[in-house]
C-alpha cells in the first residue's frame, strides 16, 4: 500500500489466522510477580556492591588512592554495575537477551492498575506519564537546592553553609537542572503527545523509549550520588583540570551525564524515527502539528549533539580512573579540550531546551486564539534554523578563554545569526495573536508569559555574543540571569502550558483553573522579580558561583533571595494543585476541553491502548480554527460501519 | 478582506506603531542621557569607557525591541480578548495563515539589525585592541608599543620608564592572584599597583586549574589557563581603586579569591616598585626566571595523582615548585 | 499513590537536608572573652601529615588548643577585633617546595617576621633544606607565614595526630594585628594533598582540613 | 526492535493498516541504523578532534615523547579482525540478496568469530603497552581509542550475531525453505536489520582504517 490519503477499505480480519511471526502471546500477569522498581533498586544495590568491590580489588595499590584514601575507581566501577543491575532488574536487558538466540520481541499484555507505572513499559502513554513524574522530581530536588543556594546569598559574609558546601550545592543544582531540562518536554509530552499527534497507534523502538526513561531514572540516582561523596566543586560546566582534581563525586558527575546522555539520545533517536515513519497516511511535512516538528529538530539534536558529551565524559572517567591525561596540560593533555567538546554539546543543548518551549506554545496558541498559527512554515524554518545554526557557535562560551582569539568575530556573527531564525518564533508568535480572540485560559497565560520572558533572555543573549560587553558580562549573575531566563522563563513556562493544558487529556481529569491562575501569577511575578534584579548585580560585577559578594549589593541579593523563596511557595503551589487535582477532588475533564482540532483530542479519554480504533487519515492542514465549516483535519475512521465488525467480535 | 477590515486594520498597527514610537524614543533618551554614563565598568580605563558605549549602543537598540513587543502584547491582551462568559466560539478570528510583507518585512529588519550588530562588534574588537578581553598567547590586535615591550621583558633586564606599555604576568593559583612586574626586576607581588595614563599588556597564566582574572572597573577579563599566556590590553585614564575577582570557578576559595587593585600616579608607581623590588630581592632570587609560561608540578607536594616516573617532564618554560631538593 | 508521593518527597528533602548540613568537623572554636578586651590572645594550633580520625584519616589538617586547653579538630576560629593575636604553629609534617616561592616571605605579621624555634624568619627559601611543610595564609589580611617543615628524611615524624612534642617539629611565632568585624579565609598554599591534581584536592579543598574562617567579631 | 503486537490483547488490525505498519517498521529500521551512524560518527569525531587538537597544541613538548607508539602487531590484528567482520558482514547480507542463505550463515558466523577474536586481541593489547596512560597525549588519547574501539566491536557483533540467530529461530518457526526469503512480515524485518547492519560494519571498517592510521601510522 502506498501512503495515500484515501482510507483503506475495511476488511474484516480473520483474527484467528496467526501471521507467523515467532510472537508468544503472554496472558497478562499480574505487575507485582515480574520486573518492576523493586527488582531493579535490590540489583542495583547487589551490582553496586560488586562493582565497588571490584574496583577495590583493581585499583586499591594506585598511588592515588593510598595517598588519598579516596578510590574513583571503586566509585565509577560501583555506579556503572549499579545502572547496569538497574537495567538488568527493570527488565530493560530482557529483550536485547533474547535477541542473541534469536527471539523477536513481543510485547507484554498490558498490566492494570498503578503497577504499570513500575515497570518497563512499552506503551508510549505509560511512559510519559512515567517521565511526568521523574521530571517533577528532578525539578523539585533542583528547587529545594536553588532555595540552599538563594539562603546562603542572604548575606554577604555570614554564611550558612561551608565553602565547599556551598559549591557542591550550586554544582549539583546546576547539573540536575540541565539535566531534567534536556527531557523536560521530550520525555513526558514529546513521548505521551507524539504519536497521538501524528496518528500513529505505536512508537517506532518503544524499548529503547523505555529505556530512555529508566535510563534517565538512573541518572538522577547517579547523579544525585554526588552528595554523599561529598559533591563535586566544578559547577555543571565540569571544567578540566578541576575536574580532574576533584573527589569522587566528580564521578558521579561524568557518569551521571553520560548516562543520561544515553537517555537523550535514545528518546531523540526514538521520537526521531517516529516521527519520520510513522506519520499517518496524509500528513504531509505541511501537515505535521508544529510541536512534532519541534520535537524532529530536538531530536536530530539530541541524537547528534550528546554523543560529544559522551565521549567528553569518558575522556573525562578515564583521567579520573585510569589516570589518562586528556585534560592536563602538564602530561600533554589540554584543560581546552574539554571547554570544546563541553560546548560543542552544551551550545546545541541550550536549544534543545528553547525548540520544544516554542513547539508547545506554538501548538496551544492557536487554541485560545482561535486562529490558524500564522506562518507555519516560517515557524518550521525557524526551528530547523536554530537547530542548525546551534552547532557553529559553541566558542561564544569561550570569548574570554584565549582559545582562538581571531575567530571571535566569527563566533559573534554566527551567535547572532541565531537571532533571526529566534526572529521568526516572535513573528509567528505575533501573528498568531493578531486580531484574534484570545481566551485567557492558564495555559494561554503561560504561553503569553513566555514571549515575555524569552524576550529579555534573547536580547540579553545579543549583549552576551557581543565580545566587548562580553568581557563585563562573561562568568556573572548576568549570564546567569540570562539563561534562567531562557531556560526557566521559556521552558518551564512552557512545561507548564503543557501540563495545563494536556494533563486532562494524559489522566482524564481537569487541573483546577482557579489555583492554576494563582500559581501562574505568583510564578510570573516572582520569576522575574528573582532573576531580573540578577541582570543588575551581574553587571555590578557580581561573579557567579561565590558564597561572598560586594556589601554593596546585599539589597539587590535579599530581594532576589526573597523573590526567591516566594517563586518557590509558587512551586508549592503548583504541586497542591496538582495534588489537589489529580488525587483529593479530582474533576472529570469533559472529552475536548479546550475546544482544540488537534488530533490528541479526537480520539477517546482516556486514551485506548493503541490511541485509535482505525489510524487515522489525515484530510486538511492543521489549526483552521477560524474557517467556518473547514473539514476535519482527520478522518477517524471510527465513524464506519466496518468499526463495529472489527472491534464486535474477533470471530467474524 | 473587505475594506472595512484593511481599515480597521491600519488602525491597530497605527495605534501600536505611535505608541511604540512615543514610548521607544522617551525611554532611549531618558536611558542614554540619564543611565548611560553610569553603566558599569565605568569610565576608568579607555576598554571601560569603550565598552561602557558599546553596551550603551546595544542597549539603545534592544530598548525599541523590548518596547515594541511588549507595546504589542499589551495590546493584543486588551483589545483582542474573548468575552469571557458565554458559550465559547468555536471558530472566530480572521484567517491570518500568512502575510507575505510581514515576514519578508521582519526577516529584513531582524537581518539587518543582526549584521550590523556583528559588524560594529567585530570592528570595536579590532579598533579597541580585544575590548580587554584575553586574546591569546599571540594577540592579533595589540597597542602599539606592546609587541616591542613584551619582548623585552622576556628578554629580561628591561625597565619600566613612564609613557611606555607596562608589562604585568598575572599568576592565578588555587586561590590568589599573584602579579609579577618583568619591567623591575620580575618581582612578585600580591598587589596589584598600576600607573595611571599608561597602556598595560597583562599576561595571564595559572599555576593549576582555570581561573579568569577580571578586573572589574578596568573592563579586562582573561582566563588564567596553565601553560597558557592569555593577553589582554588597556589603557588606564583615572586614579582610583578597582576590584579583581576570580571569574571562573576554580575549587573552595574562589569565592575568596578578590583583591583590591590601585591606579596611582606614574611617580608613586616607580617609587612603590623600585621599593618593592628592593624589598622582595630576597625572595624574587628564589623564583622561576621570567617567562610567559610555568610548568606546574602536577602532582604537588610528595606523592601526587600521577605516580612519579611514569613521564619525562620536558620544560621549554620554567617549573615553579620543583620537586628535588626537598620532598 | 499520594502517600507513595509524599514518602518519596519526603526521603528526597532529608538527603538533600542531610548531607547539606554544614559537616565542619569540630564547630567553631571561641577564643573572643578568653581575656580581656584588648589584651592580646594566645592561639596555638598544630599541624600534621594525618587526622588518624575522621571520614578521611589520611588527610592532613590542623588542631587548635581551645582556651579551655583542649586539642580540637577545627579550622573556624572567633578571635576578638583590633586585637593582637600571639599564634603558635607546632609543625611536625615534613615539606616540599612551594608551587610559588612568593609564599615564602613573611608577610603581614607585626614586624614581618616570624620566628623558627626561637631564630627570627622573614623569608625562606623552599627549593633547599627541608622545604616548607604549610604556609598560613589569609589572603584578605596579607598575612603568610611558611611554616617550615621538618626534614623528611627524620625517623621520628608524627604519623597521626594528636602528635606529641617528643616528635620532630617546629615551633613557628608570630603575631598579626586582627582587623575589624568579618569572615577572614585562611588558606595553605604548599600543595599538600596527596594524590589529588597539582596536589591542591581533599584536604585542600574540603574546609576543616587545610584551610577555614577567622570569624573576626567586635 | 520492531515489537510485534501481543495477539491478546493487540490493536485489531486492517490488513492495510497491518502493512502501512510494516512499512513504518522496516522504514524505521533502514532510517535508524542511518540516524545510529550519524551518532556514531559524532562519537569518534569527539576522539579524533581529541586527538589532533592535542597533537598540534602539543603541549610541554608531551604529545609524543621518544616515538611512544602502542604495540602495533595487536593493533594491525584488530584492525585486520575488525575489517575482515566488516567485509564477511557485507558478503554475507549480499550473498542473502542473491538467495543463498548458506552463504549468509557461513559468512555471518565467521565474521563474529572474527570480530569476538578482534575483541579479546583489541583487550589483551590494553595489558601489552609500554607506557603509562598518562604519559603523553599520545598515550592518553590511545586509551580513549581503545575502549571506543572494545565498544564498536561488541555493539557491531552482537547486532551481526543477533541477525544470524534470528535467521536460525525463524527457519524453526516458519519452516519451509529459506523463510528468510519469504514475504512474512517478520522476513522482512529481518532483510531490513540484515542491511542496516551490514551497513554499520561497513562504517565500522571505513572509520577503523580512519583510527588505525592514526594511531598506527601516523
Amino acid at each position: 500500500m502506498t501512503i495515500s490519503a484515501e482510507r483503506p477499505t475495511e476488511v474484516v480480519v480473520p483474527s484467528a489466522a496467526p501471521p507467523s511471526t515467532g510472537g508468544i502471546s503472554r496472558t497478562p500477569r499480574s505487575g507485582w510477580l515480574s520486573q518492576h522498581l523493586g527488582t531493579a533498586i535490590i540489583a542495583a544495590i547487589l551490582g553496586y556492591a560488586f562493582g565497588h568491590w571490584l574496583g577495590n580489588y583493581v585499583s586499591s595499590g594506585y598511588t592515588y588512592v593510598v595517598t588519598s584514601g579516596q578510590n574513583s575507581t571503586a566509585d565509577a566501577l560501583g555506579l556503572l554495575f549499579g545502572v547496569f543491575g538497574w537495567l538488568l532488574g527493570i527488565g530493560a536487558l530482557n529483550h536485547p537477551m533474547a535477541k542473541l538466540v534469536g527471539r523477536e520481541g513481543v510485547e507484554d499484555a498490558p498490566v492494570e492498575g498503578w503497577s504499570k507505572y513500575f515497570r518497563y513499559t512499552l506503551d508510549h502513554k505509560v511512559v510519559g506519564m512515567q517521565y511526568v513524574v521523574g521530571v517533577l522530581l528532578f525539578l523539585f530536588t533542583g528547587g529545594l537546592l536553588a532555595m540552599a543556594i538563594r539562603t546562603e546569598l542572604l548575606n554577604p559574609t555570614t554564611h550558612v553553609f561551608a565553602p565547599d558546601t556551598y559549591i557542591k550545592i550550586v554544582s549539583e543544582h546546576g547539573t540536575m537542572m540541565m539535566m531534567m531540562a534536556t527531557s523536560i518536554i521530550v520525555g513526558p509530552l514529546g513521548n505521551y503527545l507524539v504519536p497521538l499527534m501524528i496518528g500513529s497507534r505505536r512508537m517506532a523502538f518503544p524499548r529503547i523509549e523505555a529505556f530512555s526513561f529508566w535510563i534517565f531514572v538512573a541518572g538522577y540516582m547517579v547523579i544525585f550520588s554526588a552528595l554523599p561523596y561529598g559533591g563535586f566543586p566544578t559547577g555543571w560546566t565540569g571544567y578540566a583540570p578541576l575536574q580532574t582534581q576533584a573527589g569522587p563525586g566528580m564521578v558521579s558527575y561524568l557518569l551521571g551525564f553520560a548516562v543520561i546522555g544515553l537517555g537523550m539520545m535514545a528518546a531523540g533517536f526514538n521520537i526521531a524515527i517516529t516521527i519520520i515513519n510513522y506519520r499517518a497516511p496524509g500528513m504531509t511535512w505541511s501537515r505535521l502539528p508544529i510541536f512534532a516538528w519541534s520535537m524532529l529538530a530536538t531530536a536530530a539534536l539530541l541524537t547528534l549533539a550528546t554523543p560529544v558529551l559522551v565521549a567528553g565524559g569518558l575522556f573525562g572517567l578515564l583521567d579520573k580512573t585510569v589516570e589518562t591525561a586528556f585534560y592536563v596540560t602538564e602530561h600533554g593533555g589540554s584543560s581546552y579540550l574539554w571547554q570544546n567538546l563541553f560546548w560543542f554539546f552544551g551550545h546545541p543543548e541550550v536549544y534543545i531546551m528553547a525548540l520544544p518551549g516554542f513547539g508547545i506554545v506554538f501548538e496551544i496558541m492557536p487554541v485560545f486564539t482561535r486562529k490558524p498559527l500564522f506562518a507555519y512554515k516560517v515557524a518550521a524554518a525557524g526551528m530547523v534554523g536554530v537547530a542548525l545554526l546551534s552547532f557553529f557557535v559553541w566558542q561564544h562560551h569561550l570569548f574570554q578563554s584565549g582559545i582562538n582569539p581571531d575567530m571571535r568575530p566569527l563566533f559573534m556573527l554566527t551567535t547572532e545569526l541565531i537571532s533571526i531564525p529566534t526572529g521568526f518564533i516572535f513573528l509567528v508568535g505575533m501573528g498568531t495573536l493578531y486580531k484574534a480572540k484570545i481566551r485567557y485560559e492558564v495555559p494561554m497565560l503561560f504561553c503569553m508569559a513566555l514571549f515575555f520572558n524569552f524576550l529579555i533572555g534573547g536580547v540579553t543573549g545579543v549583549f552576551l555574543s557581543d565580545v566587548p560587553v562580553n568581557v563585563t558580562v562573561h562568568g556573572g549573575f548576568f549570564v546567569l540571569s540570562h539563561f534562567h531566563y531562557t531556560i526557566m522563563g521559556g521552558l518551564l513556562f512552557a512545561f507548564m502550558a503543557g501540563l495545563y493544558f494536556w494533563l486532562p487529556k494524559m489522566t482524564g481529569r481537569m487541573m483546577n483553573s482557579r489555583i492554576g491562575k494563582w500559581h501562574f501569577w505568583t510564578m510570573f511575578i516572582f520569576f522575574n522579580l528573582t532573576f531580573f534584579p540578577m541582570f543588575i548585580i551581574g553587571l555590578a560585577g557580581q561573579p557567579r558561583r561565590v558564597f561572598t559578594y560586594a556589601k554593596n549589593l546585599q539589597v539587590l541579593n535579599d530581594f532576589s533571595s526573597i523573590s526567591a523563596f516566594l517563586l518557590g511557595a509558587s512551586f508549592l503551589l503548583f504541586f497542591a494543585n496538582l495534588m489537589w487535582s489529580m488525587f483529593i477532588s479530582p474533576v472529570k475533564a469533559p472529552a475536548n476541553p479546550w475546544d482544540s482540532l488537534g488530533l490528541e483530542w479526537q480520539t477517546a479519554t482516556p486514551v485506548p491502548p493503541y490511541n485509535f480504533e482505525r489510524i487515522p487519515v489525515i484530510m486538511t492542514d492543521p489549526y483552521r480554527y477560524s474557517e467556518v465549516g473547514a473539514p476535519a483535519f482527520a478522518d477517524l475512521g471510527d465513524h464506519t460501519p466496518a468499526r463495529s465488525s472489527a472491534s464486535g467480535s474477533d470471530q467474524t | 478582506m473587505s475594506p472595512q477590515n484593511s481599515k480597521s486594520e491600519v488602525g491597530h498597527l497605527r495605534r501600536i506603531a505611535v505608541v511604540w514610537v512615543v514610548v521607544s524614543v522617551v525611554a532611549d533618551l531618558l536611558f542614554w542621557f540619564l543611565v548611560g554614563p553610569h553603566v558599569p565598568p565605568g569610565r576608568m580605563t579607555e576598554t571601560a569607557i569603550n565598552n561602557q558605549r558599546t553596551f550603551n549602543i546595544l542597549f539603545v537598540i534592544a530598548l525599541p525591541v523590548l518596547i515594541g513587543v511588549w507595546v504589542y502584547l499589551g495590546y493584543a491582551a486588551t483589545v483582542w480578548s474573548a468575552k469571557r462568559d458565554g458559550a465559547p466560539e468555536s471558530v472566530g478570528g480572521e484567517a491570518a495563515r500568512t502575510n507575505q510583507k510581514a515576514q519578508v518585512w521582519w526577516m529584513s529588519v531582524t537581518s539587518v539589525i543582526v549584521i550590523l550588530l556583528a559588524v560594529y562588534g567585530f570592528y570595536a574588537v579590532v579598533v579597541e585592541h580585544g575590548s580587554g578581553g584575553g586574546e591569546g598567547p599571540n594577540p592579533v590586535w595589540s597597542p602599539e608599543g606592546a609587541i616591542q615591550a613584551e619582548t623585552a621583558a622576556l628578554g629580561g633586564g628591561s625597565s619600566w620608564t613612564p609613557g611606555h606599555v607596562l608589562v604585568v604576568q598575572v599568576i592565578g593559583q588555587q586561590w590568589k592572584f599573584t602579579y609579577r612586574y618583568p619591567g623591575f626586576g620580575g618581582f612578585e607581588s600580591d598587589q596589584l599597583i598600576l600607573p595611571n595614563h599608561t597602556t598595560i599588556a597583562f599576561n595571564v597564566t595559572s599555576l593549576d586549574v582555570i581561573h579568569s582574572f577580571w578586573a572589574y572597573q578596568l573592563s579586562v577579563k582573561a582566563d588564567a589557563n596553565p601553560q597558557v599566556n592569555n593577553v589582554a590590553y588597556t589603557e588606564t585614564k583615572q586614579l582610583g581603586s578597582f576590584v579583581v575577582r576570580c571569574s571562573e570557578l576554580c575549587g573552595l576559595w574562589h569565592g575568596s579569591m578578590f583583591n583590591d587593585g590601585r591606579i596611582v600616579s606614574q611617580s608613586d608607581f616607580t617609587n612603590w616598585a623600585t621599593s618593592t623590588q628592593t624589598a622582595n630581592a630576597a625572595n624574587t632570587a628564589h623564583l622561576p626566571p621570567f617567562a610567559w609560561t610555568y610548568v606546574p608540578d602536577a602532582n604537588g607536594a610528595s606523592g601526587g595523582f600521577y605516580p612519579d616516573g611514569t613521564f619525562t617532564p620536558y620544560s621549554p618554560s620554567e617549573i615553579y615548585g620543583a620537586k628535588s631538593p626537598a620532598s | 499513590m499520594l502517600g507513595l508521593f509524599a514518602v518519596a518527597v519526603g526521603l528526597v528533602i532529608t538527603a538533600v537536608a542531610g548531607f547539606l548540613t554544614p559537616g565542619v568537623p569540630g564547630g567553631i572554636v571561641n577564643f573572643t572573652g578568653a581575656q580581656p578586651s584588648g589584651q592580646p590572645v594566645n592561639l596555638t594550633v598544630q599541624t600534621f601529615g594525618a587526622i588518624g580520625t575522621g571520614p578521611h584519616p589520611t588527610w592532613v589538617s590542623y588542631l587548635v588548643k581551645s582556651p579551655q586547653g583542649q586539642w580540637v579538630h577545627s579550622t573556624d576560629w572567633e578571635l576578638p577585633a583590633n586585637t593582637v593575636i600571639n599564634m603558635t604553629v607546632i609543625q611536625y609534617d615534613s615539606g616540599s617546595p612551594l608551587r610559588n616561592q612568593q609564599w615564602g616571605q613573611v608577610t603581614g605579621t607585626i614586624g614581618n617576621t616570624a620566628s623558627v624555634n626561637g631564630k627570627a624568619l622573614s623569608q625562606y627559601d623552599s627549593n633547599s633544606g627541608n622545604g616548607v611543610g604549610h604556609t598560613f595564609t589569609v589572603p584578605a589580611l596579607g598575612l603568610d607565614i611558611p611554616l617550615v617543615a621538618v626534614p623528611s628524611t627524620s625517623k621520628n615524624i608524627c604519623g597521626t595526630a594528636p602528635c606529641a612534642s617528643s616528635f620532630d617539629h617546629n615551633t613557628i611565632t608570630f603575631s598579626f594585628k586582627t582587623p575589624g568585624a568579618g569572615n577572614y579565609s585562611w588558606q595553605c598554599f604548599v600543595p599538600c594533598g596527596l594524590g589529588y591534581l597539582f596536589g591542591n584536592g581533599g584536604p585542600m579543598s574540603t574546609q576543616g582540613y587545610m584551610g577555614g574562617f577567622l570569624k573576626v567579631v567586635a | 526492535m520492531a515489537d510485534t503486537y501481543n495477539k491478546l490483547t493487540g490493536p485489531r488490525e486492517s490488513p492495510e493498516e497491518r502493512e502501512f505498519e510494516l512499512r513504518a517498521q522496516i522504514g524505521s529500521i533502514w532510517s535508524g541504523g542511518r540516524l545510529f551512524i550519524g551518532m556514531y560518527t559524532f562519537l569518534i569525531a569527539s576522539l579524533v578532534f581529541s586527538y589532533f587538537y592535542l597533537r598540534s597544541s602539543n603541549n610541554g613538548m608531551l604529545w609524543r615523547p621518544h616515538g611512544q607508539h602502542a604495540p602495533i602487531a595487536y593493533g594491525v590484528a584488530v584492525y585486520l579482525f575488525t575489517v575482515a567482520t566488516a567485509l564477511l558482514a557485507n558478503v554475507g547480507q549480499r550473498r542473502l540478496r542473491k538467495g543463498d542463505v548458506t552463504d549468509f550463515q557461513v559468512a555471518g558466523w565467521t565474521g563474529v568469530l572474527s570480530g569476538v577474536v578482534g575483541l579479546i586481541v583489541q583487550c589483551w593489547q590494553l595489558t601489552k603497552l609500554g607506557f603509562f596512560p598518562g604519559a603523553s597525549g599520545y598515550t592518553s588519547t590511545f586509551i580513549g581509542f581503545a575502549v571506543i574501539n572494545i565498544m564498536s566491536l561488541v555493539i557491531g557483533t552482537y547486532w551481526l550475531e543477533t541477525t544470524l540467530a534470528r535467521s536460525l529461530r525463524m527457519r524453526r518457526e516458519l519452516g519451509g525453505d529459506k523463510p528468510e526469503l519469504s514475504t512474512a512480515p517478520t522476513a522482512r524485518q529481518f532483510r531490513a536489520g540484515v542491511a542496516s547492519m551490514a551497513y554499520f560494519w561497513g562504517f565500522l571498517a571505513v572509520s577503523g582504517t580512519l583510527l588505525s592510521a592514526m594511531f598506527y601510522v601516523m
